[in-house]
């Protein structure tokens, strides 16, 4: 942090609130929302600005400063991948009826366990989305206002930053996708493409229970 | 790709036919195996014909159930869609017409197949890429927040003993369990009496013989009650003998004399 | 990395090292010696030269590199340490199955897993003893000498003090829990609260196996 003279206050500030932030993020080993960062940060401090500098500090670092959703971590520079790589031993792989779902998940989010179905044209053992709700990718937003209320799925940060998104948008193959409506849930295609969404709750999207299990008949 | 490429990425490697045609298992449902033998046909699936694929589906379906594989409903109706498909696209439709048309239901199958596929391939490019953990890294030794996680928990000395007490009451009938001989059967009474009486063709009070049992607070009624039930019982059928000299005086029993030696009673 | 002007081979290197290096000790659970990280880098490479200058780049910042006998690791700075010590409020409900266990390890301590089971009547998803092990509230002593050699459970004086009590023996027995309502006066006879023991080991417990994690099936 030396690469910048200082000497005078408010220089000397921002230089803190990075050295804090940096071993804040470097502490973690999940991603902090800036509003986590600031609560650390001197009154009034930018923390967007503050992580934008932190950022260039570390690019082209073994470790670099990436964001996910709303979200910052440090993390390992991809481009070492192949020397850091280590197998997953412990998390089971996923089968592919999972992998599938995820995606579909993914790209069609909000999505219904009957749209999902509906994609990959077979029923989902329940099997399927516990397992996606076990890895801590998926996520119940809301219920579906739509008869039988139907829990509507989405990603969460953890996705992201499992599969090194910044966010949603960045999902491989997103806009041919998009180009070629096969994004979307209904058939045939509207003329509205859909684009993921994992934003706060739509519309057509009801919030949870409390202690909403995700049944899919819940009490209207 | 590489080895650590789960097992699903190599889905359906080129199978021959003499496996496909009794492998419904591996399939996820019509619309895979659909995809599959659009596959075959080595076109953009934009460009497949939809009759040829409706039929080798037909087929497959027919050759299965004749070798009386048992085919799940979701292939059933997927074979009537098509069959229904396959004779919309071979007469033509007249325009008065309301149901969809052939070509209608066909661009309706080509599109479901080609946004399977498409999210097949992004499941495929979403899991190949550098994944945390395996790839890129977190902070392998995190420091945060490491004091603050012991007081997390939070529970009350009274929770505590209320869940105690909790579960050892609920236990309770499981411990009653061990004393269930505090209720003696007719069955139950009826070998203890035989026992006890053995070979002996002595008349000896029916107290003294359960003197043992008698002490025990929790016994006392029901050993009583039942020895004399199955003691009215063994007199019955000839095992024993009963006399009784004085009303609520003592009940005396002994062997019966020809019983003797037959413990069992023939 | 890029404070340094760089552009010949041997610099460019140089900096591939650096990199490595960071990438390494960021992601790695434990410190790592030099002959380690050798082996990441290219043939030849000066380790220690390297590592200095790393330690270099990184003084003054939020995070530093800091040798730990033999071995290296990255660590918060000193003067910063007070951010990772900041108390949270938040706090988390013991569930219900997590409490009853909990409790039976105090009361029936030691207590094997199967023990607690037959008090409960239910078999306890290894969960719970996670979770109980997380809280710090209750560790493994040691293995009971029966077949299997279960492990068997206690309380740590964490927990006395969490739930403020001197001893164990401050834990109420039979006639107190009778009198404040908490159990019902008409029990059988026979019923009884054990007397819970937290001293050393007993004649039938074993010491854990070094590395012991608690795995039911241990070799004999």
């Amino acid at each position: 942090m030396i690469d910048e003279p200082f000497g005078d206050e408010p220089s000397q500030i921002a230089e803190r609130n990075l050295r804090v932030i940096e071993a804040l993020l470097f502490a973690s080993a999940d991603p902090l929302s800036a509003d986590e960062i600031a609560s650390y940060l001197s009154e009034g401090a930018d923390v967007a600005a503050l992580l934008g500098r932190l950022g260039e500090r570390f690019q082209g670092h073994g470790v670099e400063l990436v964001r996910r959703g709303d979200r910052w971590a440090f993390r390992t520079a991809e481009d070492l991948s192949f020397l850091l790589r280590r197998e997953q031993t412990e998390t089971r792989q996923l089968s592919r009826a999972a992998l599938e779902t995820l995606a579909i998940i993914a790209y069609h989010q909000p999505a219904t366990r009957a749209e999902v179905e509906e994609v990959r044209g077979v029923a989902s053992g329940g099997g399927t989305f516990d397992v996606l709700m076990q890895t801590g990718w998926v996520r119940m937003r809301g219920r579906r206002r739509t008869p039988g209320r139907p829990v509507t799925y989405g990603t969460t940060e953890a996705f992201l930053d499992h599969f090194g998104l910044e966010s949603l948008g960045d999902l491989p193959g997103l806009d041919e996708l998009k180009g070629s409506g096969l994004l979307s849930s209904r058939l045939p295609p509207a003329f509205q493409v859909p684009l993921p969404f994992d934003g706060p709750l739509r519309d057509d999207e009801d919030p949870l229970d409390p202690d909403d299990r995700g049944d899919d008949e819940a009490a209207p | 790709m590489n080895s650590t490429t789960p097992d699903w990425l190599a889905v359906h490697p080129a199978r021959d036919d003499e496996v496909l045609y009794v492998d419904v298992d591996g399939y996820e449902g019509p619309l895979d195996l659909l995809l599959d033998l659009a596959r075959r046909q080595k076109v953009d699936l934009s460009r497949i014909s939809v009759l040829a694929l409706a039929e080798q589906y037909l087929d497959f379906i027919e050759t299965v159930r004749e070798k009386r594989i048992e085919v799940a409903a979701d292939y059933l109706v997927m074979a009537a869609w098509l069959a229904y498909l396959k004779s919309r696209l071979m007469v033509p439709a007249l325009p008065s017409d309301p149901e969809p048309t052939g070509e209608m239901m066909a661009a309706l199958l080509q599109f479901r197949l080609a946004r399977l596929e498409a999210m097949r391939r992004a499941a495929m490019q979403l899991v190949n890429r550098p994944r945390l953990g395996r790839e890129v890294h977190a902070r392998g030794q995190p420091e945060a927040f490491r004091f603050e996680r012991r007081h997390q928990f939070e529970a009350s000395l009274y929770d505590l003993l209320k869940a105690y007490a909790t579960q050892r009451e609920k236990a309770v009938p499981q411990d009653y369990h061990l004393f269930e001989r505090s209720v003696w059967s007719l069955a139950e009474a009826r070998e203890i009496l035989q026992r006890l009486i053995g070979d002996s063709m002595d008349w000896v009070p029916l107290d003294t013989y359960l003197d043992h049992y008698l002490g025990n607070p929790d016994q006392r009624r029901t050993a009583m009650a039942s020895s004399f039930a199955s003691s009215l019982e063994l007199a019955r059928q000839g095992h024993i003998e009963l006399r009784q000299t004085l009303s609520f005086g003592p009940l005396l029993l002994r062997r019966r004399r020809d019983e003797t030696g037959t413990g069992d009673g023939k």
